[in-house]
């Protein structure tokens, strides 16, 4: 493939998308991003959806379906709001306490999911079912089944999502992590092999188990992160989500997940995440400019039928370019 | 020898989910006693909250065979009920509102299935999509429709008749023989077992997948169709979050009722049957166990470690040395 | 006489209740090509799979080069100098050629910060292909890329590059076409000339016996007799494999080509891409056609067109009343089965009983008014193939996935006979199978043809073309080169000739 | 044997579950015991009824309450009672409101008193069902007192002289939010749809789902206006927050969502929910500079006419049928106002403390002493 058709082919979505949301807005005499402050908003949605579709895809990509990652963001976040409070008391630093304090018990929450999928050796959709239920039992048990708001409700909080610099900053520091963990390394050149070639890459002494419980880590260490910013953005955690009401998160990431695979194609897919996760936000700040019209129930709408649409596309690619082909031709002759 | 004890390992373990049942069935029995509450009352009242999950999953179950699966279904019952209701109210014909439940559950269901098939796109994905539709446009009717009341429903005598539980067991009965006998005793189940072990060697063995998958979406529309029309008469009205629990529960139900969710060979059609009833009876039994509403976590934590023991018990002897996916 | 690089003592293998090994004890020398023979499920994998670190042995011990030999992975036996080449596919698709072959030894390119080094990871493998003779596979391709053999040729780099004390080849000969065998066998020769041993275990006596210094037969996970190259007889190594004489014919006894007049089923110009290029076929009842050339030359594509599977871009396949074969669905009703090349994934359900794959073509012959399935005439149907085909199994309950190879194909046979099939088409049906189970296969073949059957026969195997066919097509890059009916004349040589 | 071993874990587990059954028998059940069904286990105002009942009036009476979790939907509701029936309850009081009809049907069927406390029946609703026999009555704002609460609010900020705002329509179309948000526009001197008054406004709101901006006319503007709680929440606020809205009006749970983020961004703010200690903050160091609220014991009088009826005093209104009392809001709009109510309503001192709530429980209380003590302020 050519430079220039990399080049191309990584950014013609996030463009395309771009415009003709502008276009949209402009038509009805508004911005996609209309000041500092919807700016900042949109990096951090960004930074939200780019590490949720990154946790996900990790274990997806292995074809270990985890339904856990919403309950791990909200529990480790819920956990971090505590320790963190208790230690600074919403005072100076505490976003920043929070921060690591969530992202080390998103890891261990993410220890313990791997742990219980390898030690139980049954399928991982099954134990994350029952690792999800545990976690939004403790989650409920912690908070009462209540919001947590005084916790996350403090100046250093706010000032964190205030900007967009933080959230800029933490994009770029897991871009690169995860480029470098899952492309250069050792643990990374593993996962590859074990995710197409299970057996053969176990029969020639991959070790399959830490492996797998890595990537359960990672994937906790980002939900953590994931659920820092949600707090921080949204001021509280809902600590009422019993009975599997934490699982949507996961299902927001799907299109990010397959727009970003599909841009990965010309490029790297961890930089198609971005890009896709770059282009959810900005419908996401066109769906801000029009709240007034626009329900949450259309929202919903327009973003499933996105998905089915984009996977259409996806699935039928030859088809379509067959189809377009010989009609080409038709045409030609 | 050897054999011997394999064999009634085999057989403990595949009658487990009985067993489980049966003890969780005591059990509860036993609490209710125990602490002094009227059996009788509570006995409905579980036998009301299990029978629509047991519909629904027991529908879900060929879905799940075929090795698919389907997150939509607690919407599906949903908006087939929230349709119902609106049948009803304009035209006050009661066949009608029935047929208009099942007519729009099943083609809900089957729309997932041939919208995948037709694009070549996994009906999970569909299903996820479905998902999100069916819940906003029936909250959009409901919430239109429902104005000052906050919902909608149809007038109470309508159903009042049948919100008793042998016609309640009698529907359960019939439908649990109707999938059974389709399960069990015709090819449609045994084809779609294979499918569902193997869909490549299926194919080659002359089985059109379509055509299984659209026989399986289908029964799993009438379950829903089922499971909504005992939801009104349970309660004669919908409201937004009506039915919302059941997606995920299937899940649980049918692996708590003995059966991979990757379906296949090991498919069982009474997994959800049991696994329904048995899910709904463990979190009655640690609710009364637990008493306090503080211990909802807390019940949901043990049900859940409960859930994972089973599994791993009755996927004892499936184990290899890979990472299961 | 040298002292052994290898022994084995005493090794026993259990997998559950099944007994894979008893007590064999073996000694392998430097500069030997040892060949390891014997029935599927002889144990000859096992033993050579726990000499190479990919399973473990319940008892016995090892020793290799003198010292106790306990290999932890095929990775550590192979830093320490067995390598081994597996059967199945040992290499991975999603991932480059280079990654393959330095799969979990990427500590050689780690630099700092843990960050390996894949342009010296690529010339390194560049390297690793050139040393086996091999220079247009590149490091950095992507392994999807290749086509089956090249794969094999990636993993036959990734040991070499080793230079194994002890090179272990399992069945990888079926996998590889005439020029790729000749690459494994120059590579087995020269490690042994360097003084090195090769295990090279095969199904095909007249491979091993052509190529192999000493010879080892293996039968129910027992060693049962060592021959030297003075020693080689194929009768008799033949009888220690199976156990017994073989009883009767191995092949037709027939030497003439016969077949009734009336066809059964016509593929008329065929086309697909590279693989079928206006192949054209006529089978009659009662005839055995075979189909012959080299794995790539789209014989394997065409049993999938006439049945179907695989939709034709110009041609059709249809009956000789007109009636088309556009799918699997249309071409079971025209009472044709498939027996494909890759057994495990293609032909059988893994999961599911002896009595579920059996039953699942047959469900139209037994199920009452064409839809009810009742278990007592379910398993009269199943039971009859079983017996029929002597399928070896505790009952029919047991799970596919348990059998041996030959179990498994027999299985797939009563499929596709039980259910009445006139024609059937068999991709490979006795690869992976042994001699006993062979032999069977072959004489039920005599029998289906003389019920007036069709049988579409391809192969890998010449002998096993020219003893069975009544007429052999022989393929080459998609077209059909050469049409041979069956004669005493006809042999190897001829085949080969129109083959490449 | 592995297996064994689990096998006769999961046994143990049975005995030691059957002998838990056995000990865990309440050792002294109290006289009377009432279920609760709650929707919301997280606001502050539901936060505040709890532990006023559980906290106040359990030590008080000889009563114990149960509460359900968050109950979703009118199946949970029904199942609830079931449960609450087969437990022994005598009574259910309803803070839960999926279904009311089948909840009052429910109830009646199993012959237990039935109340209910927050967000009243309407009228029509109410009408069907006052003859029911275990309807022990219902005590709350009505509608027309919800609308009022809106006018209020909206009164304020329009003589502070505001030009525009931005309005949080909480849970609309739930009716008690519906009538406090048409009252909010009738407030502010605004018209919806082209009319003023209460009917038309409401009955235009419901059919709109919401409330559109579009359609709201005057001097006031209503620049940006989101309702509900949810994935798109953040995203609507943050949206709200970049017009700079004069102020935020809510009618309802804002103080539980947006106080941070009003707070951060200086707009002032309005919200009709209840007296608490989150509230005081907002009120005295936010940016909260009206907040319409009832008392945390304003559940009081609920109580005694479960209590009453009960005991065997069920009381009726003039013609007999289950009493409607209606309670009004009271407003504070700054720290001292805030304090004259949370401090005269709090922990072991609340306004209806067991002294007030005495006088309306016993054999010989009658409708006018419960309306009189109720409708007082």
């Amino acid at each position: 493939m050519s430079i220039r058709r990399k080049v191309i082919g990584t950014l013609a979505i996030p463009v395309i998308v771009g415009v003709i949301l502008e276009a949209i807005c402009l038509a009805h005499g508004q911005n996609v991003i209309t000041n500092m402050k919807s700016f900042n908003n949109f990096v951090v949605y960004t930074a939200i959806v780019m590490i949720t579709t990154m946790a996900l895809s990790i274990n997806l990509n292995s074809g270990r379906f985890d339904f856990s990652l919403g309950s791990m963001a909200a529990l480790s976040a819920v956990i971090g709001a505590k320790i963190s409070y208790a230690l600074l008391g919403g005072g100076s630093g505490s976003a920043y306490l929070m921060l690591a304090i969530t992202i080390a018990s998103g890891a261990l929450l993410g220890l313990a999911s791997g742990c219980v999928y390898v030690i139980l050796r049954i399928p991982p959709i099954i134990t994350s079912l029952g690792v999800t239920l545990i976690y939004e039992g403790v989650l409920y048990t912690i908070t009462g089944g209540k919001y947590v708001m005084t916790e996350v409700q403090n100046v250093s909080m706010s000032g964190f999502v205030g900007t967009w610099i933080h959230a800029a900053v933490l994009i770029l520091l897991i871009v690169v992590f995860v480029i470098f963990l899952f492309d250069h390394t050792r643990f990374g050149y593993n996962y590859n092999a074990l995710r197409s070639g299970q057996k053969v890459a176990v029969n020639t002494g991959i070790r399959e188990v830490p492996n797998a419980v890595g990537c359960y880590v990672v994937c906790g260490a980002l939900m953590g992160i994931v659920g820092f910013l949600n707090a921080a953005r949204n001021t509280n955690i809902n600590g009422g989500q019993l009975n599997f009401g934490s699982i949507a998160i996961m299902f927001t990431a799907f299109l990010p997940m397959f727009i970003g695979s599909y841009i990965g194609r010309f490029s790297n897919d961890k930089l198609g995440y971005l890009l896709a996760a770059v282009c959810m936000s900005l419908l996401n700040s066109t769906f801000a400019v029009f709240s007034n019209s626009i329900t949450a129930s259309v929202q919903s709408i327009i973003n499933a039928v996105l998905l089915v649409v984009f996977l259409i596309y996806l699935n039928n690619e030859d088809l379509l370019t067959r189809l377009f082909v010989t009609r080409g031709k038709q045409a030609g002759a | 020898m050897e054999a011997g004890s394999e064999k009634t390992k085999q057989l403990l373990i595949t009658l487990l989910p009985v067993l489980a049942l049966a003890v969780l069935f005591i059990l509860f029995c036993t609490f209710v006693k125990a602490k002094g509450y009227r059996l009788d009352i509570y006995l409905k009242t579980i036998f009301n909250q299990g029978v629509v999950l047991a519909v629904v999953a027991t529908g879900a179950i060929f879905i799940y065979t075929l090795g698919s699966f389907d997150i939509s279904l607690g919407a599906a019952t949903l908006f087939a009920a929230t349709v119902g209701v609106l049948t009803y109210n304009a035209t006050e014909n009661f066949p009608l509102m029935i047929l208009a439940i099942f007519g729009t559950a099943v083609a809900c269901s089957l729309f997932s299935s041939i919208l995948a098939s037709a694009f070549h796109i996994p009906a999970f994905v569909t299903t996820v999509a479905m998902l999100s539709v069916l819940s906003a446009v029936s909250a959009q009717i409901i919430t239109t429709k429902g104005g000052a009341l906050g919902g909608i429903g149809i007038p109470k005598t309508l159903v009042k008749p049948l919100d008793n539980p042998p016609f309640k067991i009698t529907l359960l009965a019939i439908f649990f023989l109707v999938c059974f006998f389709v399960f069990q005793l015709t090819k449609i189940g045994r084809r779609q077992k294979f499918i569902g072990g193997n869909p490549v060697c299926a194919r080659l063995t002359g089985i059109p997948y379509n055509k299984y998958a659209i026989i399986a979406f289908t029964m799993a529309g009438i379950g829903v169709g089922l499971g909504a029309f005992l939801t009104l008469v349970y309660t004669p009205s919908v409201t937004t979050t009506t039915a919302s629990g059941i997606g995920m529960n299937i899940f649980v139900a049918i692996v708590f009722g003995g059966m991979p969710i990757s379906g296949g060979a090991r498919s069982r059609i009474h997994a959800a049957l049991i696994g329904g009833f048995s899910y709904i009876l463990l979190n009655n039994i640690l609710e009364l166990a637990l008493e306090g509403s503080s211990a909802y976590g807390i019940t949901q934590i043990v049900s859940a470690v409960f859930f994972l023991a089973v599994v791993c018990v009755t996927s004892m002897n499936y184990r290899t040395d890979l990472l299961p996916r | 006489m040298k002292e052994p690089i290898l022994q084995l003592k005493h090794i026993c293998k259990q997998f559950g209740s099944v007994i894979a090994l008893q007590d064999v004890s073996m000694d392998v020398y430097p500069g030997e090509i040892r060949g390891l023979i014997g029935e599927n499920g002889s144990g000859k994998s096992t033993i050579s799979s726990i000499a190479a670190g990919m399973q473990k042995a319940n008892s016995g011990e090892m020793n290799f080069k003198g010292q106790p030999w306990k290999p932890v992975s095929m990775i550590d036996a192979l830093d320490h100098g067995v390598g081994m080449i597996v059967q199945e596919s040992g290499t991975i698709a999603g991932i480059s050629v280079a990654e393959n072959i330095f799969l979990g030894e990427l500590d050689a390119f780690r630099g700092k910060a843990g960050i390996i080094n894949r342009g010296e990871m690529n010339r390194q493998a560049d390297r690793a292909m050139q040393a086996i003779g091999v220079s247009h596979v590149k490091g950095a391709m992507p392994l999807a890329s290749l086509d089956f053999q090249t794969r094999k040729l990636v993993e036959i780099a990734k040991v070499n590059m080793k230079h194994p004390d002890i090179l272990v080849i399992d069945e990888t000969s079926t996998a590889l076409s005439h020029d790729g065998r000749e690459i494994m066998y120059d590579l087995m020769r020269k490690y042994a000339e360097e003084g090195h041993a090769v295990i090279f275990i095969s199904h095909d006596l007249d491979e091993i016996m052509e190529v192999c210094d000493t010879l080892t037969v293996l039968r129910d996970g027992i060693l049962i007799r060592t021959f030297s190259k003075e020693e080689f007889d194929e009768d008799e190594i033949r009888t220690s494999m199976i156990g017994r004489e073989l009883q009767g014919d191995y092949y037709r006894s027939d030497t003439c080509a016969s077949r009734q007049e009336e066809e059964a089923l016509i593929g008329e110009h065929l086309c697909l891409g590279e693989e079928l290029k206006d192949v054209s076929i006529t089978l009659h009842k009662g005839e055995i056609v075979g189909v012959g050339g080299l794995s790539s030359c789209g014989m394997h594509t065409l049993g999938k067109v006439l049945f179907g599977a695989v939709r034709p871009e110009t041609g059709s396949v249809h009956t000789p009343d007109g009636r088309e074969i556009r799918n699997e669905e249309t071409a079971i009703a025209e009472g044709i089965g498939y027996v494909s090349k890759d057994r495990d994934i293609e032909s059988l359900c893994l999961s599911a009983s002896i009595r579920d794959n059996i039953a699942i073509a047959g469900m139209d012959k037994y199920a009452l008014g064409g839809f009810l399935i009742t278990s007592g005439q379910e398993k009269k149907y199943v039971n009859r193939q079983v017996k029929e085909l002597s399928i070896k199994c505790a009952s029919a309950q047991q799970l596919t996935s348990q059998l041996s190879g030959g179990n498994k194909q027999k299985v797939v046979f009563g499929k596709w006979i039980g259910c009445g099939s006139e024609i059937l088409l068999l991709d490979c049906p006795t690869r992976g199978v042994d001699i006993g189970v062979k032999q069977a296969m072959y004489q039920l073949m005599i029998g289906l043809k003389k019920e007036g059957k069709s049988i579409l026969l391809i192969s890998e195997e010449m002998s096993e073309l020219i003893g069975m066919s009544d007429r052999i097509m022989v393929m080459k890059d998609g077209k059909v080169t050469k049409e041979l009916e069956r004669s005493t004349e006809l042999t190897d040589a001829v085949m080969i000739r129109y083959m490449i | 044997m592995k297996n064994n071993r689990l096998f006769k874990a999961i046994m143990i587990g049975g005995v030691l579950a059957g002998a838990m059954a056995f000990t865990s028998v309440q050792a002294a059940a109290a006289d009377l015991k009432i279920g609760v069904l709650v929707a919301d286990v997280s606001g502050e105002e539901a936060q505040g009824f709890r532990a006023y009942y559980e906290n106040y009036i359990a030590d008080n009476y000889d009563v114990e309450f149960v509460y359900t979790d968050a109950l979703e939907d009118a199946a949970g509701e029904k199942a609830a009672i079931e449960k609450f029936v087969s437990q022994g309850c005598q009574a259910i009081i309803s803070l839960s409101s999926s279904d009311r009809a089948t909840q009052l049907d429910t109830c009646e069927e199993y012959g237990v008193y039935y109340a209910i406390a927050s967000g009243v029946l309407d009228d029509e609703l109410f009408e069907a069902y006052k003859g029911y026999e275990y309807f022990a009555g219902q005590v709350g704002p009505s509608n027309a007192t919800e609308f009022e609460a809106g006018v209020k609010m909206g009164e304020f900020f329009k003589e502070q002289g505001v030009t525009s705002v931005a309005m949080y329509g909480a849970f609309i179309p739930n009716p008690m939010h519906v009538f406090r948000a048409a009252g909010v526009i009738a407030g502010l001197g605004d018209t919806y749809g082209g009319t003023n008054d209460m009917g038309g406004m409401i009955g235009q709101i419901f059919a709109d789902q919401k409330v559109d901006p579009a359609k709201v006319e005057g001097d006031v503007e209503l620049c940006a206006y989101l309702q509900g709680y949810g994935d798109t929440t953040t995203d609507e606020i943050n949206a709200v927050v970049a017009k700079e809205p004069e102020a935020f009006l809510s009618v309802g749970m804002a103080t539980t969502f947006f106080t941070q983020i009003l707070n951060e961004a200086g707009i002032p703010f309005a919200d009709i929910d209840s007296f608490t200690e989150a509230n005081g903050a907002a009120i005295k160091e936010g940016q909260l500079v009206y907040l319409a609220g009832k008392y945390s014991s304003s559940i009081g009088p609920v109580f005694a006419l479960i209590k009453n009826a009960v005991d065997g005093n069920v009381i009726r209104d003039e013609e007999g049928n289950a009493p409607s009392f209606s309670q009004g809001y009271l407003v504070a709009t700054d720290g001292a106002s805030f304090d004259e109510y949370y401090v005269a309503d709090n922990g072991d001192t609340p306004i209806y403390d067991k002294e007030t709530l005495d006088t309306i429980i016993g054999e010989d209380v009658t409708y006018d002493d419960v309306k009189a003590l109720v409708e007082a302020n």
